[in-house]
């Protein structure tokens, strides 16, 4: 049959109040490969947005998620598109799992009119179908998932949301605020640390007291899951999802690394040494270390995977040549979805009183 | 006949939510005790704790929860308890609130309302009587409603809870138990005011006062009053504050050629403020024989001696004297 | 000689990882009766309060500490005036233990100009030295008090700051993120819960999905005590107290209990009932609980206690009637205090431009 | 010789934490890595942890930290990595910080300055580019500016450091970078700026651009290009929000007889709202000529798109043709 059976071996996951999943898991041989894809395309449209930031296309806060590409991809692998995601504004892989293009996505951060926000958004304000953003103030969209779980839960879905935030978002007030209201009402809602180690330039432990993020909702279970092995990220998340749907709230701590800086304006190397970041590339690789995964159980040759590298360059670059041609947003979408079209308040003034627009 | 304003909101709230499944109502104490100024008597009855909501004291955390929620295709109503506790949840509903929408080129709305009495109570003191008109009148993404009677309520409510986007009613503690005429119209179930709407409260040819929510009241007493001495006072009910109707402002200022603007909140950027820098672009600039003249809180923090409260804010007796000041009489 | 050594008895304490503090302890018998006496008086001045308050004489909100008396108390009495107290608004008690006269706090609460804040604060927002309110917003008291502490060990007092706040109050966010900065920094902070079982009209566990509000801060030690006991209060912050200076936070919480509604405009029956509110007055009550002790002691006579408590009620009475004497704040005073003396803006508008107040 | 905004900040809290030991600084990343821009370069070396604080991401509890260690006989420099993200602290700010003095009868002070990036930023869309000084500036209680240049930045960061109210500074992110000569005056440790004093940034005689921040500088430019075609233009630097130098726009506005403001916020209920009502109120309303023209960030959130984000900020260009709209040439 098609089916492979994978051991993802020992300590992948730990545990907080509650059982972890198994450590075996049977896929199909082409959902297998199909992970592996999606790692290589996300990690491509990082590298496009990186080499496009350089060359001036992209302005402004842009934040890339390489090295951390098993997080979206093991993430969505496990849900339905039922299920909402939320994040916050290090976000393209998300947009891109949740079904946006790459020349959606690289239209956006070129603020190009066919951007998947049209131009407005930009690198950190991204939205797909049941994909809440792509979210720029840290920390404010963990509530805003509880409200998503919330409101699936109202309208009788039968799904879970996803919120996820960093090590440094952790720390936040309203995190704890979202935490007690999910656990009171049982929200379907996932909280999901991707703990990177650092916070911009602050590493996990000089910002908090309690570094297991996974035992943070103290009264909510948890589960602190190797987030550099996509099997393993999405094993535990199918885990979860099934326990949120029908128990409430659960917390997981997906430890990864981002290989870049902050953003692009940080370049990465005053608060870790080069050696750390080297280490975890030829250690830690998420897309090196499954490979190596698909090798090892047959599901797929070296020529097979490297076909599949090449094409996922190739439509990268065919994406980004698209997205580089297509104009900017017209000047009058200025005034458009400031409120939804329809209910729209009759004028607005522009930076002086002759440029006020009038709503028809 | 009569009702009161907690009536009228109370009723809008029932009525839409016998209207549409999507709408819910959340926030501290709003559901088994009945809110904490009972605006929500009896819903949690009738809905049952699946709509109506009691949250923890977590403003930021609720807020956000319930933005999520309107997201995702359902219609929140948040109350807060007092508008100055909002100010802990400000960032959820300015940012993630009132900017998704533009933010995401119109993919997510938020039809949310935002909820509860704004700027001073009685004898409550600095952290307890802020008004925030101004501060959500200037963001682009909201709408901004006032009501000051029992009919705007109502209109104003339904308004709000029938937008597609996040609308922020800032009502008036001390209004709560006023009773207005119940007429048939503010009965009936469509009773949907617009926004940007103002009302002629009064109509005079003398003087225009632009004012909103509980200050009506004062303008209105203070109308009488001038009105016994001649003078025939106009009095504007803004009810929207964002979008604001200049229009029926310039419209009376043209009849009347005499602003005053009075308001409750800080004198910096208020409302008087934008009306009269709006009035000064306007045609009826030229039609003023006075400055416009803003009647405002004192620009301190609110005391909580009563005399000095009273020095603090704005009532008939000032209105009235500033009107004849403004005209010159006496 | 003087000393008395008094068995608070079992279960007075429970420990969240930290030893809890002994349930003997020895002290003379004056402050013994010192604290019946405090305890006596702050009830006194709450009835004073609350009978103004339906005379007209007292305005808007106004929380009375009514059944809560041993925490003031208990608390003030292990304190020494270097350390700092901070509470939310139900702060009468606690500005009395501070040094504030009954005096100052009813002319403050009738708003007259001899008010402990001149008549400006009203009943949330009163002062004493080392004592930072009387604060009106929930939860926002607790990072203050964490910032009173950091200002303390910045300064090298040797000292510690309490910071109260109530089961409602142990939701907020804010309450978490100080937790969180208090023990990364080590701050001599007391976090004190005042659990009186309800925030406003609703239960704890309605509201928090971990109702062991000592076990909140997680990575930070905790106490439960018997907020009822005068001298099981006295006896943890004590020895909270030494902890703080050395070691850093601590999370306490008070079981007590608010006989009255929350505020006066709460009847304080529709959520619970009368029985209960009966029912803890007759078996809990801290001075019924204290007298009964000190007679069991020997440590004072019935009547004794008779003479200090007629003693209270006189020393209120009087207090009263002086405050009620006193006129409101002159209306110049409307400009004062905005900002420092002495560094005021040249002026500030009134109601309307011809009210503008020019500082000299 | 030159320095730059960030170097003028950089000096001014150094200086200002050698000359008081009670005073420190706390924020998010201001200490290891010098700064998110880094305007604390050296600090932490200089003055090692105990003054020099990173702390989490947690912006109300940290400003309630700071706030509380201000009434406690220190002297905190709150820094927010943007004013944007201070608006999930600002209940900290104002209830706390700005009220407790009146609250407490003065008994209770906070000396304390909240300061970091304001307004628009290059490219970082609508959750990163509010202009917040009219919020602020509303409040009594706080002290507020906004400095252009280095001058500015230095004299302006001083004396809020040295004041003994809460003052809150709205700096520019992208005036970080820029050079401005570096005068003896300005190197000297006692160069402090005194509050509610506007400073002339050029003379002109035909029309005023009050404004504040970064558009002075395009205010600079646009004059220049007027200059060329005969029209001078006095372009006044407020410095101070609140208290507000209406003096000096008096002044020149009877000079000029036109007034124009500009700045990067929202219209509604901003600077230019509250010049034009006080200069109504004022004895230069009738020296003018035309009505006050306010020239702002145009009423959106701010979108991403280069283009569109140009179109929602006032520039010289706009400046420039404002200007000669509101005079009437051409
Ligand atoms: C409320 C708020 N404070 C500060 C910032 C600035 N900021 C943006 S990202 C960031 C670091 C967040 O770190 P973490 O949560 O670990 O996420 P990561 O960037 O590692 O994915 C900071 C401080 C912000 N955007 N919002
Ligand atoms: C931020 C904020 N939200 C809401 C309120 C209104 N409010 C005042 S007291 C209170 C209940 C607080 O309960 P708890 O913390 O248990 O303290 P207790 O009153 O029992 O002493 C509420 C909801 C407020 N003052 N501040
Ligand atoms: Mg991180
Ligand atoms: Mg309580």
């Amino acid at each position: 049959s098609d089916a492979v059976t994978i051991d993802l071996g020992e300590n992948v996951f730990d545990g907080y109040n509650i059982d972890v999943p198994s450590s075996k898991l049977t896929m199909g041989r082409e959902e297998l490969v199909g992970l592996y894809r999606e790692m290589q395309v996300v990690r491509r449209l990082e590298m496009a947005s990186d080499s496009s930031y350089k060359h001036k296309l992209i302005r402004g806060f842009c934040h890339l998620c390489t090295g951390q590409e098993a997080v979206p991809v093991g993430v969505e692998s496990a849900l339905t598109k039922k299920d909402a995601i939320i994040t916050a504004y290090r976000c393209h892989g998300f947009t891109y799992m949740r079904g946006a293009s790459p020349f959606g996505i690289l239209a956006e951060l070129m603020g190009r009119k066919e951007g998947v926000s049209k131009g407005k958004g930009g690198s950190m304000h991204m939205y797909a179908p049941n994909f809440y953003g792509g979210n720029g103030i840290v920390g404010a969209q963990v509530p805003l998932g509880a409200g998503i779980a919330f409101a699936q839960k109202y309208r009788g879905e039968e799904a879970c949301t996803v919120a996820l935030y960093g090590d440094g978002a952790a720390n936040q007030g309203q995190v704890f605020e979202a935490y007690n209201m999910a656990k009171l009402w049982d929200l379907p809602v996932l909280f999901v640390c991707e703990n990177n180690k650092y916070g911009m330039g602050t590493a996990a432990a000089r910002a908090a007291a309690n570094t297991d993020y996974y035992t943070r909702g103290q009264y909510i279970p948890g589960i602190r899951v190797n987030g550099m092995d996509v099997l393993a990220v999405r094993q535990a998340i199918a885990y979860a999802r099934e326990y949120a749907i029908s128990n409430g709230p659960m917390v997981l701590e997906m430890k990864t690394y981002r290989y870049g800086g902050h953003s692009m304006s940080d370049p990465g190397t005053t608060y870790r040494t080069r050696e750390e970041v080297q280490h975890m590339r030829s250690t830690s690789d998420p897309i090196t270390g499954y490979k190596q995964r698909l090798l090892d159980n047959g599901v797929a040759t070296e020529d097979e995977l490297k076909a599949i590298d090449k094409e996922a360059k190739k439509f990268i670059d065919e994406e980004l040549a698209r997205a580089k041609a297509i104009p900017e947003p017209a000047a009058a979408e200025l005034w458009d979805d400031v409120y939804v079209a329809g209910s729209d308040v009759p004028y607005l003034r522009g930076r002086v009183p002759e440029e006020t627009h009038y709503y028809s | 006949d009569s009702i009161t304003v907690r009536e009228a909101l109370n009723q809008a709230i029932d009525e839409e939510m016998e209207r549409d499944e999507s709408v819910w109502l959340l926030g501290e104490e709003v559901a088994q005790y009945n809110g904490a100024y009972k605006v929500s008597k009896g819903l949690l009855d009738k809905y049952g704790p699946k709509r109506v909501v009691d949250t923890p004291i977590t403003e930021m955390g609720f807020a956000g929860i319930a933005v999520g929620a309107a997201f995702h295709g359902t219609k929140p109503i948040c109350e807060f308890m007092t508008f100055n506790f909002a100010m802990q949840a400000i960032d959820q509903i300015v940012n993630s609130g009132a900017k998704t929408n533009y933010m995401s080129g119109g993919f997510t709305g938020c039809p949310i309302v935002f909820r509860g009495p704004n700027g001073a109570a009685a004898g409550v003191a600095a952290q307890h009587s802020q008004d925030y008109a101004s501060w959500y009148g200037q963001i682009p993404g909201l709408k901004v409603v006032s009501p000051y009677d029992a009919e705007d309520a109502k209109g104003l409510m339904k308004a709000a809870i029938r937008d597609p986007n996040p609308v922020v009613v800032l009502e008036n503690e001390l209004m709560y138990g006023v009773s207005f005429p119940a007429t048939a119209e503010l009965a009936s179930k469509d009773f949907v005011l617009p926004f940007g709407k103002a009302k002629i409260a009064r109509e005079g040819s003398d003087v225009t006062i632009a004012t909103y929510s509980r200050p009506v009241g004062f303008a209105l007493e203070a109308a009488e009053m001038l009105a016994k001495e001649g003078i025939s006072a106009e009095v504007i009910n803004l009810r929207s504050i964002r979008p604001l109707d200049l229009e029926t402002i310039v419209k009376s200022v043209k009849k009347t050629n005499h602003l005053l603007t009075v308001e409750q909140g800080f004198p910096k950027f208020g409302m008087g403020s934008e009306i009269s820098a709006q009035i000064m672009e306007s045609e009826a600039f030229d039609y003023l024989d006075a400055p416009v003249c803003r009647i405002t809180g004192a620009d301190v923090p609110m005391p909580y001696a009563q005399n000095l409260e009273a020095l603090a804010l704005p009532d008939a007796e000032v209105i009235y004297k500033q009107v004849k000041r403004v005209l010159n009489v006496e």
